[in-house]
């Protein structure tokens, strides 16, 4: 790795929800780190533990019943896992921001927008009201909100949900900080507005050079933003690369199912979609060896048995899978390759 | 384990259907133990039980009636014959309980019955028919809340006599009317929901709907206001009593107990006490169950 | 492909009556559906797509009577259901039945699958007893989920399972037409195509016919005959599939077209977005003439002026638009 | 301050007290009052021609003298010179004025028949006589003359009760609501009203310009309007109060005041009993009554229920309502009318066809459910149950509905009880003549009816009182009622508080009281 | 708006004029009337009485009568309290029932939001469980009782408040606590359950990614949204406690109204039964109007037509 200081380096992180049923290891051994000014893309599907690795990066995991239960995440230098809750407060909101999935309850909906946006400039940078709500002001202009000064004043459930997931990356924005954290921030959006929204941050990255997580379980969105992608299943990362490295030559079969489930609208005959079959495995019991095995076309007897260990195909090119062991057969992505 | 070329031999998997990992339990065996694990409803449901027990079975083990009077032992302070002492006219207070708490237990019970029927019934229709029926229900019921209920409580004793049944058609009058406010307010809620609209798609009609899908949906708000009403009602008992319309003596409620013994506090301190906190441990137990068992129903509360 | 017709919508309307504002004076409503017309032929998919909000699930439910429209005619067969009465509509009911968007909400979590799949024949007295059983059974196995999950609830079950027990439900009374209310939205892209595979073998096996309604225009692509493109509770397009892909007329279909992202970086770095500006506009007060125009980066005066009729432009290709 | 200061820390000129008469009054107009607790208070702002000292016996009080005609009917008084606490002068106008006011039927005043054994009184508030026909006569601003109906031998006591009081006329004319604030509350009695605050208390100072305002030594006097007994008694013994009225000591209590020796008894001129509806089988049958009567233990009820050392009533008079005879009693002249005897009681209930109570009917007992009739009627069930055989519910009822239905005769056995109005037998004994209004038992007895006829028209005392123990005797012997005891009047109060009087027909007295150190 | 109002004030008329009726037919079905005693008054007398105050017209003309005089505003003489009206006692007693409402509504109000919060954020845990179990408590000892052993133990015992009275600040105390052992708990239990469902929106997680310190999160975050079922709750709560309650009334010998609505029953003092049910079911539905009007102000989504939930 050319730089010896990451942005934020996440070091072998688990994170554990303890309920009634027992312990879910919604995280467990994760590794990652973002350099300043990049961009990098989490996916994989519902509950592979993508949120929880951010929230457990802010420290917001809910706790009872939630718990990092190891692992390092060093940002500017700290350990944040030991930090104390109330230092994190400094950090949280100033050095780094989040966007969440759903902008219509992320708002507070009994305080105006104002409100919610001069409070953490209150808090971080000591601003009076005046110069706080011309801060805000300026921000909400650059997410391109039209007659900011009448909208500060404004509920939440008066604007759209394009408008207030603008909102909420102005209100992230606010301190400047070094690493913007987007969780599923166009989920829950319309297609042509979740393309106003990709355009923005892309905008973004490029006028303020902060670094930003994006999270989402759809590959299309990653594509146009992010230089590098983390692929997520089961609480692990199962492969992780340059954004040419996943879309052009994916190693591990989870990554080719995701490719091959969703229709391409260039497509030119109605073919068959490929769908995974079966569902993600519980976290609550996880599986022995590759958490995959279950519903992978490729599995193989050792990967009922051994967790796999992690490949480095070229630098910075990592895949936890089997089949990439010497020993294994070999398949390989074939992307036309769908069965009629 | 070693790795040898055998291990990466294909891994013969049967298209088997779709497999559940989690323990078949099914919703009601899900609550018990979501609910045995709290320990405040548990507690709740041992004393309920306890008390069910004592009022049921302790008059068969106690020496003496819940009338017959001692007059050569009257008012004495709880000593090894009278746990609970004796009250001016020579009864045992502790025999005198168990019946008052019979009464209180099935006043108690009268007041979850008439809850689940007419509030729940009310509730049902006004929430789920709305508009211009839910608004003239709604305004019936702040009717019935206005009419002072001591007007209709003479008018029933006049017409009636005097006895238990005024409390129960009392209660009918005017007992249900928080339950049916809760469930029209549930089921306000519930009936835009998908699966009430997928029931309508096959063509249920609003009996079905009310019984099978929102009734069904809103038993955890249910069970809480049933239990609040509980109190409610053996207080409105207790309240007839202090203003002397209360089950007829020589028979007693835990309310009336408490009431007379309301008198006695300088005096007579434990003919007080005793109902009271016999009465306080009841609400107690029934709230806690009923806390209990909302959290178990409680789908959020869910894994 | 060009079976008997099944179902006709024609000039629809559904205006929701807003209750007043505090500081309005005037009743206002939500224009949900503005007239809308298309025909479904037996064994045809129609996709219905459009965004959030613009009208499709309305569109959908008042086609089955969920909801009564304001005016307009659907005729199933031939009939004019909208005038049935309770008894009549029951049969109906039989014949055209719904998928919903959300598996979470569209089961009731208080009863065993078994119960909410044999609901409908306890409603229609199809079956009863071991006849019962075994036909829920079958439709487990139909559904591709095991028979002995019908004991169990469905808070058990993974989304993509509900949503199968979900179809098992719909299916249950045989119907010939089934409208899909975003079946796939809150699905996994991993679990999505699964069901739009099984829907499509069901299409094959059983001849069914479908409205299905998505906002993910590669997905309706996918599956879809043809398509129908809604904006503000209107058809603005409404073509086969591949044509709507290769030769989008409307502005606002091209528009949407280009939004989807596409998982390949090339292409996104080569590609030409064209992002529209702004917002939806609010079904409560629509703009005048053409909706789309505060949007559209063609639009002219005329578009402020008059609406623009559907209009047939070339081979079944049928376009609302003044700039064409 | 809420809280009268005790006695104890103030100086002895300045004597205050507070007690507790019971609830709000429902009025201070004395000619519109018929409670208890309102008399209470306006015995001590009020004097009448006559004041009844600590005996019951009248004393001239405004009257200087009275001289009665030897028919008994005119009664000629002089006033003394005395002043309203407005300075103006006490006048035979005032009373008359005020007795008219009682009289009138457009007031429509409840006790306006206290007043009608006064010429025509009774005529004119039912409309059938003119005011002007009234047997009273203003002959100077200091004497009066009242004509009766018929000789009344108990009038002079009759003088001093509440409903003679007079008003101040110019002042009542001037204010019609005079008797709302103490700014325009006209009075001329020992105290002068200082301030009311309803449903809270009623303050009175001493009236300076009273007659005997030298013999007054109180100088504020707080009535507190205490409804719940309980209450009362607390705030009696956190030291808020210095006396509480029997109509609000709980009896729940009365062991423990009588042990600490704050409970004061005095007596009391009223008789609790159970009526019997003669109407109803079996209870028309004298034996059964009889036997009921016969069956129950008095002496153990007082001991355990009723508590407050009354005497069981084996008659039906009162003690305390004197004879023929000075220095004796009606009741002591009377004796004891019958004996509790439980074999005479079995024996009776065998006569009348229930053997050991077989077959006996389910009788009810009807009470009010205000004030301590349920336990009472507990016991007595119980004594019936065990002594006779027979069983009887409790019907308990609300109180103005248990008035209807002992007025419309829908009980079987109802408890009652029933207070004086004035000193003499017969307003015990004329309640019972056929139809009369309160006797509601359906029983009626001839001899009874001519004896109590002969009574009321007689002025000669000894007829009088012979007449009425003849009817006594027909009354208890035929028993439509069961005598329980006779009452007591019981009040708390604390030791340093001397000369307060308690009068039989319930009245409280302050005008002598002293509070000592 | 105003159009809204109309209609709510015009049902509101409806419903208290419904009330009126009933009560009015009701109130002269019951046995006794006002002037009915233990004594029976000579007929002369009563007839004298029936004409005072026209109890022997028409019940349908009285009714109508009735009616003519409160659109008025005047409800009339009692008959218990000669000389004085049914405005006289509400104008003497209701400002100190409404004193001592006020009391219980703020004890109320900051007791119960404050152990609802504190049992919510420590869910499950010790204070949780005390607060939980102080709120049951609330709930389940009859008010007669509580009032009478805060008057025995608190009042008489240990001297620190006077037993019973009026007038001066700490009379207040016992009464209010007595009066507010109920909506306390109602509010506790309230508070701590909506508080756990604010506890976990989106918005509170936002509030907390932007490193605002915990009792700001709180504060201005969650309570807010949480108040909305307490305001629910505080609309009859209030319409109960500004008429008073009789039983902490009575036991503390608070001159208010609470009282009347019993004893003016057991007196049939019809004029003084018609105006305490008045007066409750104007509150009633006034402050219905108001909860909702309220909501608007603590809620800005909700426009006043919207139906709420529950
Ligand atoms: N509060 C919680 N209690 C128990 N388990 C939890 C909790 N929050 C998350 N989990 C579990 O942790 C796992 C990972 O959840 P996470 O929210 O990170 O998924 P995700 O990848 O973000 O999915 P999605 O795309 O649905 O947001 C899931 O299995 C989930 O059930
Ligand atoms: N019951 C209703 N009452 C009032 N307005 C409604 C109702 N149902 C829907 N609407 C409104 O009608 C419009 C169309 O809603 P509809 O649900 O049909 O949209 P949709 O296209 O299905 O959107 P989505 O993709 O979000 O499901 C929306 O503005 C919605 O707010
Ligand atoms: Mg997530
Ligand atoms: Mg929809």
């Amino acid at each position: 790795m050319q730089q010896l200081h990451h942005l934020l380096e996440v070091d072998n992180l688990s994170t554990s929800f303890f309920t009634y049923a027992g312990e879910v290891r919604a995280v467990s051994g994760v590794s990652f780190y973002i350099d300043e000014g990049e961009a990098l893309g989490i996916v994989g599907e519902s509950g592979c533990g993508k949120s929880v690795t951010v929230q457990s990066v802010m420290r917001l995991i809910p706790s009872p019943p939630g718990k990092i239960v190891s692992g390092q995440i060093r940002f500017l230098g700290q350990d944040l896992v030991k930090l104390p809750e109330k230092q994190m407060t400094t950090i949280r909101g100033k050095s780094m921001g989040m966007i969440f999935q759903d902008p219509m309850t992320s708002l507070n909906p009994v305080l105006t927008i104002g409100r919610q946006m001069t409070e953490v400039l209150q808090r971080h940078e000591g601003l009076g009201k005046q110069e706080a709500m011309d801060r805000a002001e300026k921000y909400l202009e650059m997410v391109g909100i039209p007659n900011c000064k009448r909208r500060l004043k404004q509920y939440p459930h008066e604007f759209s949900g394009g408008m207030r997931q603008r909102v909420m990356i102005a209100m992230a924005l606010l301190c400047n900080p070094k690493l913007l954290i987007a969780d599923e921030p166009t989920t829950a959006l319309d297609v042509t507005i979740q393309a106003q929204i990709l355009e923005l941050m892309k905008d973004l990255k490029q006028k303020i050079n902060t670094s930003i997580i994006l999270i989402t379980h759809d590959l299309g969105v990653v594509a146009g933003l992010c230089s590098r992608i983390i692929v997520m299943y089961g609480g692990k990362i199962v492969e992780s690369g340059t954004v040419q490295d996943i879309y052009k030559s994916p190693q591990h079969p989870y990554t080719w199912g995701l490719l091959k489930s969703v229709p391409r609208l260039d497509a030119l005959s109605r073919t068959k979609l490929v769908p995974i079959h079966g569902t993600p495995p519980d976290l609550l019991k996880p599986p022995v060896g590759c958490g995959f095995t279950a519903r992978c076309a490729h599995a193989m007897k050792i990967c009922a048995e051994q967790p796999p260990g992690i490949t480095e195909i070229n630098p910075g090119h990592q895949v936890a899978c089997w089949l990439l062991h010497p020993d294994a057969p070999k398949s390989t992505f074939d992307e036309k390759g769908r069965v009629g | 384990m070693s790795i040898s070329v055998e291990s990466f031999s294909p891994l013969q998997q049967g298209l088997k259907a779709e497999g559940i990992n989690r323990p078949s339990t099914t919703l009601w065996q899900d609550a018990w133990r979501r609910f045995r694990k709290n320990p405040l409803a548990m507690g709740g449901l041992t004393v309920l039980a306890l008390i069910i027990l004592f009022a049921l079975f302790g008059p068969f083990f106690s020496q003496f009636d819940y009338k017959t009077n001692n007059l050569m032992a009257t008012n004495q302070y709880p000593n090894w014959i009278h746990p609970f002492g004796t009250d001016e006219l020579g009864r045992d207070i502790l025999t005198r309980s168990m019946f008052g708490a019979r009464i209180s237990l099935l006043i108690g019970f009268g007041s979850v019955a008439i809850n689940l029927t007419i509030g729940i019934f009310y509730g049902g229709i006004s929430g789920y028919k709305g508009s211009w029926l839910d608004n003239f229900m709604q305004r019936i019921v702040d009717i019935i809340f206005s009419i002072p209920d001591l007007l209709y409580v003479i008018l029933l004793m006049v017409t009636f006599g005097p006895g238990l049944r005024n409390i129960f058609i009392v209660l009918g009058l005017v007992n249900w009317v928080p339950m049916a406010r809760i469930v029209r307010g549930q089921i306000l809620t519930l009936r835009e929901q998908e699966f009430v609209l997928a029931a309508r798609t096959l063509g249920a009609d609003t009996k079905r709907i009310l019984i099978k899908h929102l009734l069904p949906n809103s038993i955890g708000q249910i069970i809480i206001v049933a239990a609040l009403q509980i109190p409610a009602a053996i207080f409105m008992e207790a309240f007839l009593s202090f203003i002397g319309l209360g089950v007829q003596a020589p028979m007693v409620s835990l309310g009336s107990m408490a009431s007379d013994g309301r008198m006695n506090i300088p005096s007579y301190p434990y003919s007080l006490i005793f109902p009271a906190a016999m009465i306080a441990l009841l609400m107690l137990a029934f709230n806690f169950v009923g806390d209990g068992l909302r959290d178990a129903f409680d789908p959020k509360m869910r894994k | 492909m060009k079976n008997e017709v099944i179902l006709e919508v024609e000039n629809l309307v559904k205006h929701f009556p807003l209750e007043e504002g505090i500081f309005s004076r005037h009743h206002k409503k939500v224009h949900a559906v503005n007239g809308i017309s298309f025909q479904l032929h037996q064994g045809e998919t129609l996709g219905l797509v459009g965004e959030s909000g613009c009208g499709k699930s309305t569109a959908g439910r008042t086609i089955i009577r969920l909801y009564e429209p304001t005016s307009g005619i659907v005729k199933y067969q031939g009939k004019n259901i909208l005038s049935y009465n309770a008894k009549e509509m029951l049969a109906v009911r039989r014949d055209i039945q719904m998928i919903f968007q959300d598996p979470y909400a569209s089961l009731n979590p208080r009863m065993t699958v078994g119960d909410i799949i044999g609901e409908a024949l306890d409603i229609h007295h199809l079956a009863r007893g071991q006849k019962r059983t075994d036909r829920i059974y079958e439709l487990l196995e139909t559904v591709g989920l095991n028979p002995e999950h019908a004991n169990r609830f469905p808070h058990e079950f993974s989304g993509g399972q509900r949503q199968r027990i979900g179809i098992a439900r719909s299916l249950s009374v045989n119907p010939k037409l089934i409208i899909c209310d975003e079946p796939i939205s809150a699905l996994d892209v991993s679990i999505q195509a699964q069901i739009v595979n099984m829907l499509e073998e069901l299409q094959e096996k059983l001849g069914l016919t479908y409205l299905f309604i998505a906002h993910d225009l590669s997905m309706v692509k996918h599956i879809s005959h043809r398509i129908a493109v809604m904006y503000l509770g209107r058809i603005v397009e409404l073509t086969d599939s591949f044509t709507l892909y290769e030769k989008p007329l409307h502005p606002y279909t091209q528009a949407l077209l280009s939004a989807i992202p596409i998982p390949d970086p090339d292409i996104e770095a080569a590609r030409q977005r064209q992002v529209l500006k702004g917002n939806v506009p609010s079904p409560i007060d629509p703009p005048s003439g053409c909706y789309f125009r505060t949007r559209c980066p063609k639009a002219q005066e005329v578009c402020a002026l008059s609406t623009p009729e559907l209009i047939e432009q070339g081979n079944n290709h049928w376009v609302a638009c003044h700039c064409i | 301050g809420s809280t009268a200061p005790t006695a104890g820390t103030t100086p002895s000129k300045e004597m205050k007290m507070s007690y507790a008469p019971g609830s709000e009054p429902k009025t201070l107009d004395p000619q519109m009052s018929n409670g208890i607790p309102e008399m209470i208070m306006e015995m001590n702002m009020f004097e009448g021609l006559m004041r009844l000292d600590k005996d019951s016996n009248p004393q001239n009080a405004i009257a200087d003298s009275i001289t009665v005609s030897p028919d008994g009917l005119i009664y000629t008084i002089k006033l003394k010179d005395t002043k309203w606490n407005n300075g103006n002068p006490v006048t035979a106008d005032d009373f008359k004025f005020a007795w008219m006011h009682a009289l009138n039927p457009e007031a429509a005043a409840e006790y306006a028949y206290q007043l009608f054994y006064i010429k025509n009184g009774e005529a004119y508030n039912s409309k059938k006589a003119n005011a002007e026909d009234v047997g009273i006569k203003v002959v100077d601003p200091k004497t009066m003359e009242i004509t009766l109906e018929s000789p009344t031998p108990y009038f002079k006591s009759l003088l001093a009760f509440p409903t003679y009081y007079p008003v101040n006329k110019n002042n009542v004319e001037a204010n019609p609501k005079w008797n709302l604030q103490p700014e325009t509350f006209v009075s001329n009695g020992p105290f002068k009203m200082q301030s009311w605050s309803h449903n809270d208390k009623l303050v009175l100072v001493k009236n300076s310009n009273y007659w005997d305002a030298n013999s007054v030594k109180l100088t504020e006097l707080t009535f507190n309007l205490v409804s719940d007994g309980k209450a009362a008694l607390t705030a009696y013994e956190a030291g808020q109060l210095d006396g509480i009225d029997q109509t609000a000591v709980p009896i729940s209590d009365l062991d423990r005041l009588r042990k600490a020796g704050s409970l004061k008894t005095s007596p009391y001129l009223g008789t609790y009993f159970y009526r019997f509806n003669v109407t109803k089988k079996p209870l028309d049958n004298t034996k059964v009554r009889q036997a009921l009567a016969l069956a129950i233990n008095r002496q153990a009820l007082i001991d355990n229920v009723f508590k407050a050392g009354q005497t069981p009533a084996l008659g039906y008079v009162p003690g305390g309502v004197p004879d023929a005879e000075t220095g004796k009693t009606f009741r002591e002249v009377g004796g004891e009318l019958f004996k509790e005897d439980l074999t005479k009681a079995k024996q009776l209930l065998a006569e009348a066809g229930y053997p050991d109570g077989k077959n006996f009917p389910e009788l009810s007992i009807l009470y009010n459910t205000n004030g301590s009739h349920q336990l009472p009627a507990q016991a007595i069930q119980d004594m019936w149950a065990k002594n006779l055989g027979i069983n009887v519910k409790l019907v308990g009822q609300e109180w103005k509905v248990y008035q209807r239905s002992q007025q419309d005769l829908q009980y079987d056995i109802s408890r009652a009880g029933w207070i004086g109005d004035y000193i003499d037998p017969m307003t015990f004994m004329d309640m019972f003549v056929t139809q009369g209004g309160n006797n509601q038992t359906g029983w009626s007895n001839a001899d009874f009816d001519k004896d109590i006829e002969t009574a009321k028209k007689s002025g000669d005392q000894k007829v009088r009182m012979q007449a009425m123990h003849d009817a006594e005797k027909v009354l208890v012997n035929d028993m439509p009622i069961m005598p329980i005891y006779y009452y007591v009047n019981y009040y708390v109060l604390k030791d340093n508080i001397k000369g307060l009087i308690q009068l039989p027909l319930g009245f409280t007295d302050f005008k002598n009281v002293t509070v000592e150190k | 708006m105003a159009r809204y109002l109309f209609g709510r004030i015009v049902s509101a008329l409806l419903v208290v004029w419904l009330v009126v009726t009933l009560t009015f037919f009701l109130m002269h079905a019951i046995p006794g009337g006002p002037f009915s005693s233990e004594k029976i008054l000579p007929p002369a007398i009563m007839e004298n009485i029936n004409q005072r105050y026209h109890l022997n017209d028409p019940l349908a003309n009285q009714y109508l009568d009735y009616l003519k005089n409160i659109a008025h505003f005047n409800f009339g003489p009692t008959f218990r309290y000669e000389g004085r009206t049914v405005n006289d006692l509400f104008r003497e007693g209701l400002p100190k029932t409404i004193a001592l409402g006020l009391v219980a509504t703020v004890l109320a109000l900051v007791g119960g939001t404050m152990m609802g919060i504190i049992a919510a954020l420590k869910q499950n845990k010790a204070p949780d469980y005390i607060a939980t179990f102080l709120a049951t408590i609330g709930v389940s000892v009859p008010s007669f009782v509580l009032a009478t052993f805060l008057q025995y133990f608190v009042g008489f015992k240990t001297h620190w408040f006077p037993p019973i009275g009026w007038g001066e600040a700490k009379n207040l105390v016992l009464p209010a606590l007595a009066l507010s052992a109920y909506p306390i708990a109602q509010i506790t239990r309230l508070t701590r359950s909506s508080m756990l469902d604010v506890l976990n929106q989106d918005y509170i997680r936002t509030a907390k990614s932007k490193g605002l310190p915990g009792y700001i999160i709180v504060l201005r975050h969650a309570l807010r949204n949480a108040l909305i079922p307490v305001v629910t709750f505080m609309g009859p709560f209030f319409a109960y406690i500004l008429t008073g309650n009789f039983v902490v009334e009575y036991v503390f010998n608070i001159p208010g109204i609470g009282q009347f609505f019993v004893t003016s029953i057991g007196n049939r003092d019809y004029p003084v039964i018609m105006g305490t049910t008045i007066l409750f079911a104007t509150l009633l539905v006034t402050f219905n109007l108001l909860v909702d009007i309220a909501y608007t102000v603590v809620d800005p989504r909700i426009k006043l037509t919207g139906r709420k939930g529950a």
